[in-house]
Order: structure tokens, then C-alpha cells, then sequence
């Protein structure tokens, strides 16, 4: 169907690359290596569900990088200070909501535009973790990391956790009518605030439910290793929304669908073990991100070109 | 000169980064020193990777009238122009940890060359694994230009050295230990028979020591780097991570403080062959350079009497 | 004016809490150390005034700065015949993003999203990461260390762009093409503005400007490195949105962002000033450049919400119906 | 900004009660009062006669109120059932989405008003037409007991709106209240139990629809004689000054128009809307590429690509939608007004501010525009001197050959005079116009002669001395016999 040829082109594109990668490197189906590429995946795809439903609902955050951070050093600070591990992962999602809901208030109620709120926040935060921790790598107390289970354990854990909200993210956006406010709202504000839906809350509500994957995203990625680094969201915020675009989400709102973001992050995140395992030299590297950023999105302006308006 | 006038020296510490462990450890140095000789210290740095920032915070410092700049320098010749204008404002000018061009500073308090550097990394590397087989290395950034340097001096070494050892990707992971963790596993699955992953940046030690643990395969695939004790405490202990090179990073600023302080009290001057290096004794000079003494390697038995 | 105001306060607080920072060399540094960010803020001004946004200029400073170098270092070239080849290439790259939003009608956060890494990746891949240029002439680096007539040399260079950019945005119909496009592309193209031409020239400018920051970089640290300029996009877009530029498009002025870009750089650089103050025996030293930050981003939001609060009821009134943050979405054809 | 002054209105169930006033007489925002799209501030509103305050669209759905807004308001990037679905759903954000019935709900009620629409299709690909449909099908998919039309059969052939047609009795019959609006007196004739007519956001009176005439409607609306509104034609008309040939727009549904202007004269085109005539002002106008046949202009043969284009070969255009392309609201009324005449104004793309302002007040004096000055926003001036401004814009380009599309909509009737005096002005003095109207009394009024566009082709031709009401709407709709559709 050509609702789903953005979707279908990056699974094409995906399925492209792991086949040459099953040819002619298939060192990169081992197994274990495998497991642990996809887990550490996995807090960015978290991150990228949330940030789809930002832009889709016509919005951007690019706080989420640093909202991550803070989330993570809150959370490790709770687990040091000997809370257990529930409460560490309510701590982690607690503060994303507080984040997110600051985000949600200044763009959907005071009305500011959402790039230059959160360009504000993800510079506040950052500076007030530089400001409080200094760089120090804060160590996890015993029994955060892989949940306190084997690492085979945690790694299923993790994986599960994400994909199962992935899922979950996706039969709401489709099947519950909150899902398709989202939508609504991103296509046009106007004609949902006539169909009695509100834009303002679905906004809001949109915000911190970033705030609440960013949170949990933390957690994730937190349990991947027993130290924690004040800068481990940096960068986040670029790879989830070149994900949430590559895998055709509309920049302008109302379109796509997470299947989509699940592919684009796939694809995005075995570029570069790709050209590790093609023996590529590294410098290349931002410049074939870039790259395959513009040709996604380059397919889709030729699209819509042929296309009549 | 304005030091005299002004009774108290003003000594300005320039790190490469703020909020970053081993410059946080260096200022603790710098301090200590500057109390027992009872100078003010300012210390500034860039809380980003601008490589412009450095010369900002020293153009700075000279229109503050400082009476030494003591730098650690990011980009040896960007900040060498400043530097330069430094000295010709009559401000004395001492770098440690990472030297500016020659003409730039009196004297480079040196932990290390970075010779010694590259060169202890791959003979530790070598002894480890019988000086054959694969090894790789991670770095911070592409553009950094004295991970750069070290990586030079491990490949002439190497070159030189250890023909029977092959060096198969340089990666880089943006001072990330998730970054560093995750390339590694790229390269463990991509060279199967690595030996020995070298890092030249201390969040890439216990990045990549959390990989091959994971990956299953401590021991036999070692990892080596330049990292803090404390980070890597545990690695260590647990075999992942069989050496952990530095120098004592407190003397370091320590040491930097005193370089300074005597440079500007005329104690140290071009052609001397040793100074007053307070705690540390009296240190040789040797040209323009005070070394600061060799490399510590963390192993298990020493680690835990570090404390940074 | 709110920002002249949040100016005279920056400069009361940091001339009584710290030194010499009314002193005509730190003013002078003020100046020398964020022309650059100036530059970019400048270049960036026409482009949010159609509409868009230009991330990639801060990787195109980093593609020009090392273009720049291996011309003059590998080939021998001019350097000053090799700057105005920098500013060509960068208006070149400018000219890539222009392409990709005019005529593919794309996004430009997108598009310049995808060219922010690809010019750095280029940059880096030129210098496989590691290279970089440093044999640049006195003269050249003059530049970037002298003063000429008592002000820096590379503000001379800076108060003729501002001046261009300034003439281009208010005396000449190009400026009022940007704002009428950034108000309403569809209704710029039925009064017959030549929108894509036009919007065109804004990210070409916008890349021709940072090849020439670039230059002037370079002269400063006198060296080329593929890392010039990472993260100036962010303060450019900063500087111009603190000076009342609307994010949206349409609306704001060149005056208003060297304000945003001047309340900046002062910021930035009295922090400093202070640091080297005790507060009850605890340096503050190592507090300051982190507050620059958390200052810069607190400024930026009080800076929106006021101008947003008086702002959005004549908005408001004069569209009469949908929010502001709606607006219409499409195209011209 | 009151659009809305007094109104009192009363709807009984059962009952279809027309609403009828001139353009900008504030029906839509009348209705828009009602559906809780905009706030009233002043008065009140009783359902089933209870009062209600602070009506927003939820709780007017709530009291069963649907509505087809003259605007489609619909999703664009959501498919056509799912629109119908978002349109109809009273459930809280939590429910499910039940696919499979808001699929065969929405088949259901797209057949109920004829509609060949896949209920799969997005609507961002459905033609103006067909989102009107779409519109349509929501209203009635919601069961509600008052169903609000504004202008529902706009775009609509007359197969469907025999269907509209039916449907509406059909809800009659079940006692629902409809309200109905239309500038096509005939359909209220034919459809209305009672009419209320507005003038100037005024309720002037509802009368039973049996007990009027058209020129009795007609009367009530504009509150005096059509014809004494229209200033006379006089004097010959000279050169050709545009033919076209055989133009068209295959895309576009537009094809084969085959007509000449006149200096001098006013060539009134009407029809339908959605017969294409604003259409064919985009294609002259370069906004929409031609891709048959040829278009003549004073003696020569070109092709337009671009307005620019068009504008230098002394094409003007006045666009029919004046918010989104006629003024940018945000700008001055001087910018707006210079806004096509850049490079003769500003020689070299200097600004000229003297030349500017002075040009603009000079307009502002000569075409009577209320303005606080050359400076007040566009947004900031009322209906109709917004399209005075839109009208000075292309008149400062000095232009051959004038395009004026629905030059006097949204304007009150005093300016709407105005308006007219300025053609015939300009005309007298040479100007070839081409005036697109569904004013009827303005095509009938303002005209030299009359094409009568249907379907995309220009089908008649119509002098002055044999036009009126009937010929023109005859051959509008082809129902003459000569054309039956
Ligand atoms: N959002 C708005 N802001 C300011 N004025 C408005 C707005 N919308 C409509 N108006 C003005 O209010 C008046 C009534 O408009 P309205 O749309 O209700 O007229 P109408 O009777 O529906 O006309 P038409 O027959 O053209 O649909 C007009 O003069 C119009 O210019
Ligand atoms: N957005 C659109 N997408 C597809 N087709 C369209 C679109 N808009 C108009 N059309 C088609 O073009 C034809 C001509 O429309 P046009 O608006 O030119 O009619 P018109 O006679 O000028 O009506 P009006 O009085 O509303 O201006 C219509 O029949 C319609 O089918
Ligand atoms: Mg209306
Ligand atoms: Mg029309």
C-alpha cells in the first residue's frame, strides 16, 4: 500500500543491509554480540517512540537527550542513597515527567514554539548536571545492573521491555482514540479543536509522556553497565528524531507510524556497526549518517513531487 | 613586576575540560599548592568541545592582568597564538599535561611524553599478549589532537617494535563510555581474534571492559588504557581490565602549581637543571621540560591505594 | 527594549561584581571572541525570517575551516584568495540545502539536519578526524590577533556584514520578500514574489557567511581543524530568537539579533569575570562558565514568554481564529 | 471586530430553516457561535430550552449539534472513514478504535449521499468536492437534532444534490432542525419552511418561505433595489487585448476555454462554484501550468509559468481567497499594497519608503480604505477594506489586463458598491477586466458580456441586453435543454 512505502523502503533498505552483512560479514550474527548490539539499542528506540509521538503530534523535542541524563543521575543517585529497585525506576520516571510536563506547560499552554523550549531546557539540564557531578562517573550500587538478574536475563529484559512498548505504543496510536487524537491534532489543530478535541491537552499529554520514555529509557540504560556517566544522553536527541524521520514520520505532523521508527532505528543503528564489520575507516562514518538521512528524506520529496497536490 | 606590587601572586589553571574526573583531580592538586604558597588561583576551562574556547579563557586572563597562565593545551596550535600574546603581555606561561608549541610557554610540565605515552600503552599491550596477534584502539574524538599524537607514537612503536602484532581499526567514542562499550562489541564480533583493545581515552577503558566481559570473553581478550583508578577499580579486580596506566593526575597539578609559581618568582628560569617541586622534592628539568616521573600502572594490588 | 535593558543590567552586575570588565580590552575580547557566533546569528537572521532554519551552519564552518586549510597549507594557495574560495564553498553547501528545500519543497530542519552531519562528516573525512592545518602567514593571522583602528580587526569584517545583512533585510525588497514568505509562503507566491529564488538566496547567504566565519576562525586560533564551529548553530539560533526573531518566520530584526548575540556574549564572558570570587570560603570558580548555560537558557525562555504574552493577543487578533503555533501548512505550489 | 451584532434566531424541530444574507452578513459566524467554534460575547443560546454557556465543538456535539462548516475542516493526512470516525466519536481518549465499523459506518453513509469516495483514501487526495461530501457524510453520520449546512451544495453537481436534497426532508421528517445555508435562492425556495435573513451580523427578519418572491428575498437581504447598485456602462470597448485559445489544464479539469477581452470592457464569467473559473485564472495567472492551447496577449503569443511572469506582462489577479492569498495579515497595509509592484517601484531592490508610503496613501484616499495609516496590519482593517487593500495591490502594478476573482466577497454592501465604481472606473479608462463572480446580481450588473463556465468549458456566451437571472443560472446549471446533465 503507498501509505506504507516510507515503512517499506527503510524495511527494504534494512533488509538490504543485513543481507550483505549475512554475505559477506556474517561475524555480525553471532550471537551474543548480536543480543548485546540490539540491547544497547534499545533505550534509543525507547526514546524514539516518544519523540514520534512528539513530531507527530507537530511538535519537536530536543531536550530528550538531556532529559535522559538528568533522568539517569537521578535515578543512580536514588539507588546509591540504598532505594530499591522499583522505587529507582518510579525516581527515573518521576523526574521525566517533571521535565516533560515543564516542556508541555511552556509549549502547549504559555505557547511558545517547541524548538526554542526545548533547545532552553536541554541547555538547562545539561549545565545543571555539568554543575552538580562535574563529570564523575557515579557507580550503581550491587543489583541495578541487568535487574539484579544473569546478564542473558537482563538483556531479554531490556529487550522485551522496548519492544513490548513499542508494541504497545503502536496498537494505541491505532487503536485507542488517544492515538489517533495525537494524529488528528498533528494534522490539523484547527479542525480537532472542532471535533472537540482539545490540542492543548493532547500536547501536553504528549510531552510527558516523552518525559516518561526518557525516564525509562534512563533506567534502560542504566542497567547495560554498573557506572553511569552525566553525558550518556548526549546525542540522543539527533538519533531518535533521524530515526522518527527516516523511518517516515512527517516533519509536519499527522503522519507515520512506530513500525516505521522501529525500521528507521534499526537501519540507523547498524550503519555504523555495518562499517565497522565492512572494515570501513571511522571518519566516514557522520558523513554516510548524513547521508542516508537526506536520501530518506530525498525519496520522499521525489514522492511527493510525482504525486498531484 | 606586577606580581611584587600586587603581593600576592595570581596563578590561572587552564584544563582542557571542566566536569571532567581527570581535570577535576588535577584542580584538587593545583590547590593544594597554591595554599602552601599562598597564591590566589583562578582555573577555568571549556564545558564543550569548541576548540575556539581555550583562547577565550586566555585572552581573558590577559586582560585580567594574571601574573602565570599554566595550560593544558587541547589544540597545540590554536592555543600557542594565545599563548604567544600571553608572553608578549609579560604573563609567564607554563603548560602541563599537554604541551603548546615551543615558543608558547617557558616551560611543559610533563607527566609524561607522549612518546613515553603511546609507547608505554603498546608495550603493556605487547607483554600482555605475547607481542603478537590483533589489537585495536578506541579514542575520544576524531579531531583530538593529542589522543592523536599518542596514537601516532603507538603506531611508529608498533611499526618499529612489534611486527608480529596488527593493528585493525582506530574507533572513536565521543568520551562516551556506552559509545566505547558498544563499538567494542562491534569489534569483538567484526575481529574475532583480537587480542588486545587499547584505550586511549579513560571512559573507553571501562567501556570497552564492560564489552568483553559481556561478550564472555575476559581474559582472553585483554584491555588496556590510559583511565582513572577509580573507574576502573572493579574491572580491574575482576580481570577484565589487566592495565590501567597514569600518572599520579593530583602531583600532576600539583606540580604545574609549583612550575609556575617558581617561573614567575624567577626561581626557574631557562637553562636551570632542577627546582623546589615543594611535596614532591626537588624535581629535575631537563631542557624546558619537568617530568614529572613515569606512568603509574593500576594493577590489582596497587589500585585501592588510589583515590581518584 | 527588554534586551537593551537585560545589556545595562549585565553590564552594572559584572562591572561591580567582577574586574575590569568594562575595561576596553575585555570589551574588545568580548567582541573578538563571539564574532563568529555573530556571524552565524546574522546569517541565520534572513533564513528563520522566511520560515526555516539552517542547522548545518556550524559543520559547514567546520567543512570550510578545513577546505580552507589544505588549500593554503597543501596547495600553496593565497590565503586570502583561498578565503574567498571558503566563502564560495559555503555558499555552495548553502546552496545544497536551498536545493533540497526550494524545489523538493523538504523540510529545512530536516534537510539541514541531515547536511549538519554530512558537512562535518566530509570535514572529517577530508582529515580522516585527525589532520589539521597550521602554517598560516602573519599577515593572515593578523586577522584574527590585531587591532585596526582600535577595535579588533575581524569586527571591521563583521560590522560590513551586519551592515550588509542589515541593508539586504530592511532596504531592499529581498528582506521584505523573506518576511512575506515567512509570514505566508502561498501568499507571497500570488503576489507574485519569486519564493523559491528568494528563499534560496537566504540559506546561501547563510552558507557564504559561515565559509567566512570560518576564515576568521582560523585567523584567530591559526589553525584548521574539521571541529570548527561544533555547536554555534544552537548559539546562533539562540542570539536570533533572544532577539526577537519569531521561530515562525516573518517577523524581527537585524538590530534585534546583534542585541540577542551582544546580551550573549556578555553573559558568556562576565560570568567569568566573577569567578574569581569567594563565596563563604567556597570558590566559585569552578560554578561560573557552568551557570553561563543555565543563565543563557533561563534568558531565552523569560526572553519568549514576555515577548509571546504581548505579542500573541495582536497575533492573535489580527489572524482571529487558530493558534499561533498552527500555521498553515502548505505550500506554495 | 464584532461580526455578530444581534442576532435572534429560533429553530423548531422538523423545521428547515434557511439563513440567508450577503457575503460577510455573519451567517458563518452565526454558526460558528452556535457549534462552540467561537465564544459569544453577548446573549444566549437555548437547546431544547435550556440554556447554554460556555459552548465548546465537545458540548455541542454533546447537545446534538453537527454542523458542515463552509471550510472543510477535515484531517488531511487521515483517511476519509477515519475522519467520518474522529467526527463522530463521543468516547473518552481511552476507548478503543473500532476499525472495523467506522469502515462500514462510513461505506454506509458515503452511499446514503451518493458518494463514490473509498472510504481508504486519504483526504489530502480528495478534490474540493469530495471533502465537501466527506463533510456532509460526518453531519449526518452524527444523529444529532440540529444539522447545520453552510453553503453544503457549493461544489456539489446536481446529482448529488438531488440526494442533499432528499436526505434533508428525510431528516425533516424525523424531526430534526436543519439549518440551511445558501447563496442559491432557488434552493431555499425549493428546500426552506422558513428564511431568517441577516444583514451586517443583523437579524432583519424570519419570515415562512410561502410567502415570499425572489426579488422579495433579494430585497430583504441587500435592504434596497439590486440594479440601483450598479454603476452604468458607457462607451465602446477597444483592442483585444487578451484572447485565449483553446486553453486548458487537464489536471485541473479545466479545458478548451476560447475567449477574447476588450480594453475597456468587463468580461463577467459565472457558473457554479467549482465550475473552474477561478480555475482559469490561476492558469493565466501562471499558478497553475497550462498544458493545452495558447494564450494571446496584446497581439502576442506567450506562455505564463510563474505570477511574476504574469505580472510583468501586466496580468493582475485578485485572488478569491483574500485571507491566504489576497493580504499577508501580519504585514502593513503599504507593503501589502506595493507587494507586486517590486521591481517597478523599487529599481534595483532598493526600498523606496517615500515612493512607498506615498503610493499607499494615495490608495488609501482614492479607493476610501479605513485604515489607521499606511502602516496598520493588514489583519488589523475589516473585510472589506482587506480586499479594497488586495485590490489596490494589483492595481499599483498597472496592469493591462485585470483578473478579479469574487471581487466583492466578504465585503459589506457599501464597500461592495464602491468596489464596483472602481472597475467600471478602471475599465473606462481602459483597463481589460475578467471578473469572476457567484454574485449573480454582480455578474448581471457589472458585466459587458457574460461567459458561463460549467464543468471546466466555457459553454455560452451571454450579451448585456439578453442577460438575467434566469439565462445565466440556465446556463449554468444546463438545464436549458440544450445540455441536460
Ligand atoms: N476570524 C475573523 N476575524 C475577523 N473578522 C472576521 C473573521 N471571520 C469573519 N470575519 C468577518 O466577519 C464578518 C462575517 O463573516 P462570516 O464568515 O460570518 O460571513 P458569512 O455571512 O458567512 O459570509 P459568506 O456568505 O461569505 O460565507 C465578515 O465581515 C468577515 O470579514
Ligand atoms: N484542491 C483541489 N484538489 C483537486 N481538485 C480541485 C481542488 N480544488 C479545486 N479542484 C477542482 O477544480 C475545479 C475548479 O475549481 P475552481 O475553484 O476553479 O472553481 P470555481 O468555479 O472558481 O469555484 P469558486 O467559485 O469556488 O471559485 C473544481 O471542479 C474541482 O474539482
Ligand atoms: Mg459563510
Ligand atoms: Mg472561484
Amino acid at each position: 500500500m503507498s501509505r506504507f512505502s516510507r515503512e517499506l523502503t527503510v524495511a527494504g533498505a534494512l533488509g538490504l543491509l543485513l543481507l550483505i552483512l549475512a554475505v559477506f560479514a556474517p561475524n555480525f550474527y553471532h550471537l551474543q554480540p548480536f543480543i548485546s548490539r540490539l540491547t544497547s539499542q534499545m533505550p534509543a528506540l525507547v526514546a524514539a517512540v516518544g519523540i514520534a509521538l512528539v513530531i507527530i503530534s507537530r511538535q519537536i523535542d530536543i531536550s530528550i537527550g538531556a532529559q535522559l541524563s538528568m533522568c539517569a543521575i537521578i535515578a543512580s543517585v536514588a539507588a546509591g542513597s540504598g532505594l530499591p529497585l522499583g522505587a529507582v525506576i518510579l525516581t527515573s520516571m518521576g523526574a521525566g515527567v517533571l521535565m516533560g510536563a515543564l516542556n508541555g506547560v511552556l509549549v502547549a499552554w504559555v505557547g511558545l514554539p517547541s524548538i526554542v523550549v526545548t533547545l532552553a531546557t536541554m541547555v538547562a539540564w545539561q549545565e545543571t548536571l555539568r554543575l552538580w557531578q562535574q563529570g564523575r562517573m557515579l557507580a550503581l550500587p550491587e543489583g541495578i545492573q541487568w535487574f539484579g538478574l544473569s546478564q542473558a536475563a537482563g538483556q531479554t529484559a531490556v529487550i522485551s521491555v522496548s519492544l513490548t512498548i513499542v508494541i504497545a505504543a503502536a496498537w494505541a496510536m491505532k487503536n485507542l482514540a488517544l492515538g489517533r487524537f495525537i494524529y488528528a491534532v498533528g494534522s490539523d489543530a484547527e479542525a480537532a479543536r472542532l471535533a472537540g478535541i482539545d490540542p492543548r491537552r493532547t500536547t501536553f499529554g504528549v510531552f510527558v509522556l516523552m518525559g516518561v520514555l526518557a525516564g525509562l529509557a534512563a533506567v534502560l540504560n542504566l542497567v547495560q553497565s554498573p557506572q553511569v556517566q552525566p553525558n550518556c544522553g548526549d546525542g540522543l536527541e539527533l538519533k531518535a528524531i533521524a530515526a522518527a524521520v527516516v523511518g517516515g514520520v512527517a516533519i509536519n505532523g499527522g503522519r507515520g507510524t512506530l513500525w516505521g521508527v522501529l525500521l528507521g532505528l534499526l537501519l540507523l543503528a547498524n550503519v555504523n556497526p555495518a562499517l565497522t564489520h565492512f572494515h570501513l575507516p571511522p571518519y566516514w562514518e557522520k558523513a554516510i549518517q548524513g547521508l542516508v538521512i537526506l536520501l530518506a528524506v530525498l525519496a520522499d520529496g521525489l514522492g511527493r513531487r510525482k504525486r498531484p497536490r | 613586576s606586577k606580581s611584587e606590587s600586587k603581593g600576592k601572586l595570581t596563578i590561572a589553571l587552564l584544563l582542557k575540560s571542566k566536569g571532567n574526573q581527570y581535570f577535576v583531580t588535577c584542580e584538587k592538586g593545583a590547590r593544594i599548592a597554591a595554599a602552601q604558597i599562598n597564591a590566589e588561583l583562578k582555573v577555568d576551562g571549556p564545558i564543550n568541545s569548541d576548540p575556539a574556547k581555550q583562547n577565550e579563557i586566555v585572552e581573558n586572563w590577559i586582560t585580567d592582568g594574571v601574573d602565570v597562565i599554566v595550560a593544558a593545551c587541547e589544540n597545540k596550535d590554536s592555543i600557542s597564538t594565545a599563548l604567544r600574546k600571553a608572553r608578549a603581555a609579560g604573563i609567564k606561561v607554563v603548560t602541563y599535561d599537554a604541551d603548546a608549541q615551543p615558543d608558547a610557554r617557558s616551560f611543559f610540565v610533563n607527566q609524561a611524553t607522549a612518546q613515553g605515552i603511546g609507547e608505554q600503552l603498546i608495550d603493556t599491550a605487547a607483554t600482555l599478549t605475547g607481542s603478537e596477534g590483533e589489537f585495536a584502539i578506541i579514542t575520544g574524538t576524531l579531531t583530538s589532537a593529542n589522543l592523536n599524537e599518542w596514537i601516532k607514537h603507538i603506531k611508529a612503536r608498533h611499526a618499529a617494535k612489534y611486527p608480529n602484532m596488527k593493528l585493525v581499526d582506530i574507533k572513536p567514542c565521543d568520551d562516551q563510555k556506552d559509545k566505547a562499550q558498544q563499538e567494542t562489541t562491534n569489534l569483538l564480533s567484526t575481529y574475532p581474534d583480537l587480542k588486545v583493545i587499547v584505550s586511549v581515552t579513560s571512559p573507553g577503558v571501562p567501556g570497552a571492559a564492560e564489552a568483553v566481559k559481556q561478550a564472555g570473553k575476559t581474559g582472553k581478550v585483554k584491555v588496556v588504557g590510559l583511565g582513572l583508578p577509580s573507574e576502573n577499580n572493579a574491572y580491574v579486580k575482576e580481570g577484565v581490565t589487566q592495565g590501567v596506566i597514569l600518572w599520579n593526575v593530583e602531583n600532576l597539578g600539583y606540580l604545574a602549581i609549583m612550575a609556575g609559581a617558581a617561573v614567575a618568582k624567577g626561581d626557574l628560569v631557562a637553562g636551570a637543571t632542577e627546582f623546589d617541586g615543594g611535596k614532591l622534592g626537588t624535581m629535575e628539568v631537563t631542557g624546558d621540560q619537568i617530568i614529572l616521573g613515569k606512568p603509574v600502572v593500576f594493577t590489582r594490588e596497587n589500585i585501592d591505594q588510589f583515590k581518584f | 527594549m527588554v534586551l537593551l535593558l537585560v545589556i545595562v543590567l549585565e553590564v552594572i552586575l559584572f562591572n561591580s561584581l567582577g574586574r575590569r570588565f568594562l575595561s576596553g580590552g575585555n570589551i574588545s575580547n568580548v567582541f573578538r571572541h563571539s564574532v563568529e557566533i555573530g556571524l552565524l546569528a546574522l546569517a541565520m537572521t534572513p533564513v528563520i525570517l522566511t520560515g526555516g532554519i539552517d542547522l548545518s551552519v556550524g559543520s559547514m564552518m567546520g567543512l570550510s575551516a578545513v577546505l580552507f586549510g589544505m588549500m593554503v597549507n597543501s596547495f600553496g594557495v593565497d590565503p586570502w584568495l583561498a578565503g574567498l574560495a571558503a566563502i564560495g564553498f559555503g555558499a555552495l553547501g548553502g546552496g545544497l540545502n536551498a536545493l533540497l528545500i526550494t524545489r523538493l519543497n523538504l523540510p529545512p530542519l530536516i534537510v539541514t539536519l541531515g547536511t549538519f552531519s554530512l558537512f562535518r562528516g566530509l570535514a572529517e573525512a577530508l582529515t580522516k578526524g585527525a589532520e589539521s592545518y597550521s602554517a598560516f602567514p602573519k599577515s593572515f593571522l593578523a586577522l584574527g590577533n590585531s587591532d585596526v583602528a582600535g577595535l579588533p580587526a575581524q569586527i571591521w569584517v563583521f560590522l560590513m556584514v551586519a551592515a550588509g545583512i542589515w541593508l539586504l533585510v530592511h532596504r531592499t525588497t529581498f528582506g521584505r520578500s523573506f518576511r512575506a514568505i515567512g509570514y505566508s509562503a502561498e501568499g507571497a507566491c500570488y503576489a507574485g514574489i519569486p519564493v523559491a529564488r528568494n528563499t534560496s538566496l537566504a540559506y546561501i547567504i547563510a552558507g557564504a557567511v559561515a565559509g567566512l566565519a570560518a576564515v576568521i576562525l582560523v585567523a584567530r586560533l591559526g589553525e584548521a581543524r574539521a571541529n570548527a564551529g561544533i555547536g554555534y548553530e544552537l548559539l546562533a539560533v539562540t542570539a536570533v530568537v533572544l532577539g526577537g526573531v519569531s521561530i515562525f518566520g516573518g517577523s524581527g530584526t537585524v538590530s534585534g539579533t546583534l542585541l540577542g548575540w551582544v546580551s550573549l556574549a556578555m553573559l558568556n564572558n562576565g560570568l567569568t569575570r566573577i569567578s574569581d570570587y569567594r563565596i563563604m570560603d567556597q570558590t566559585v570558580a569552578s560554578v561560573a562558565r557552568e551557570l553561563s548555560g543555565l543563565l543563557t537558557g533561563l534568558l531565552l525562555l523569560a526572553a519568549l514568554a514576555i515577548g509571546a504574552w504581548t505579542k500573541n493577543l495582536a497575533t492573535r487578533r489580527a489572524r482571529g481564529q487558530s493558534h499561533p503555533e498552527n500555521p498553515p501548512r502548505s505550500s506554495p505550489p | 471586530m464584532r461580526a455578530l451584532k444581534g442576532v435572534s434566531f429560533e429553530l423548531q424541530p422538523g423545521e428547515v430553516h434557511a439563513l440567508l444574507g450577503e457575503n460577510g452578513a455573519g451567517k458563518s459566524t452565526l454558526i460558528k457561535v452556535i457549534t462552540g467554534a467561537h465564544q459569544a460575547d453577548g446573549g444566549s443560546l437555548f437547546v431544547a430550552g435550556g440554556e447554554v454557556v460556555h459552548l465548546t465543538p465537545s458540548k455541542a456535539r454533546e447537545l446534538g449539534i453537527a454542523c458542515i462548516y463552509q471550510q472543510p475542516s477535515l484531517f488531511p493526512d487521515l483517511s476519509v472513514a477515519e475522519n467520518i470516525g474522529l467526527r463522530l466519536q463521543k468516547t473518552g481518549a481511552f476507548s478503543r478504535v473500532r476499525w472495523g465499523r467506522q469502515r462500514s459506518r462510513a461505506i454506509d453513509l458515503l452511499q446514503r449521499i451518493g458518494a463514490e469516495i473509498s472510504p481508504d483514501a486519504e483526504v489530502r487526495s480528495l478534490s474540493m468536492p469530495e471533502q465537501q461530501l466527506v463533510e456532509i457524510a460526518c453531519a449526518l453520520g452524527s444523529g444529532a437534532r440540529i444539522v447545520i449546512m453552510d453553503e453544503p451544495t457549493a461544489s456539489l453537481t446536481q446529482k448529488e444534490q438531488h440526494l442533499l436534497f432528499k436526505i434533508i426532508r428525510d431528516l425533516r421528517q424525523g424531526g430534526v432542525g436543519v439549518i440551511y445555508i445558501s447563496h442559491r435562492l432557488e434552493e431555499i425556495l425549493a428546500l426552506a419552511d422558513r428564511v431568517t435573513v441577516l444583514r451586517d451580523g443583523e437579524s432583519v427578519g424570519t419570515n415562512p418561505v410561502d410567502e415570499l418572491t425572489e426579488s422579495q428575498l433579494i430585497k430583504l437581504m441587500v435592504g434596497r433595489e439590486v440594479s440601483s447598485i450598479y454603476p452604468p456602462s458607457e462607451g465602446e470597448p477597444g483592442e483585444v487585448v487578451l484572447s485565449l485559445e483553446g486553453l486548458g489544464c487537464s489536471a485541473s479539469g479545466v479545458g478548451g476555454v476560447t475567449m477574447d477581452v476588450r480594453a475597456g470592457e468587463i468580461v463577467g464569467v459565472a457558473g457554479l462554484i467549482g465550475a473552474g473559473r477561478s480555475e482559469l485564472a490561476r492558469i493565466l495567472f501562471g499558478i497553475t501550468p497550462a498544458d493545452t492551447g495558447g494564450i494571446v496577449l496584446n497581439g502576442e503569443r506567450i506562455s505564463i509559468t510563474c505570477p511574476r511572469e504574469a505580472i510583468a506582462r501586466g496580468i493582475a489577479y485578485v485572488p478569491e481567497d483574500r485571507r491566504r492569498h489576497g493580504v499577508i495579515l501580519e504585514m502593513p497595509s503599504a507593503h501589502n499594497m506595493t507587494m507586486a509592484s517590486h521591481p517597478r517601484l523599487f529599481p534595483g531592490n532598493w526600498l523606496r519608503f517615500n515612493a512607498e508610503s506615498l503610493l499607499a496613501r494615495e490608495f488609501i484616499r482614492d479607493l476610501g480604505i479605513k485604515a489607521s495609516g499606511p502602516e496598520a496590519p493588514g489583519g488589523s482593517l475589516s473585510g472589506g477594506n482587506q480586499q479594497k487593500v488586495s485590490v489596490a495591490r494589483w492595481l499599483a502594478t498597472r496592469p493591462k489586463l485585470l483578473i478579479l476573482d469574487e471581487p466583492t466577497q466578504g465585503v459589506d454592501v457599501g464597500a461592495k458598491s464602491e468596489i464596483h465604481r472602481i472597475i467600471r472606473r478602471l475599465a473606462r479608462e481602459g483597463l481589460a477586466v475578467l471578473m469572476i463572480s457567484s454574485d449573480l446580481g454582480e455578474v448581471l450588473g457589472m458585466s459587458d458580456r457574460i461567459a458561463v463556465m460549467r464543468g471546466g468549458r466555457l459553454v455560452e456566451w451571454i450579451g448585456r441586453e439578453q442577460a438575467d437571472a434566469h439565462s445565466v443560472m440556465a446556463a449554468a446549471l444546463g438545464t436549458n435543454g440544450k445540455d441536460a446533465a
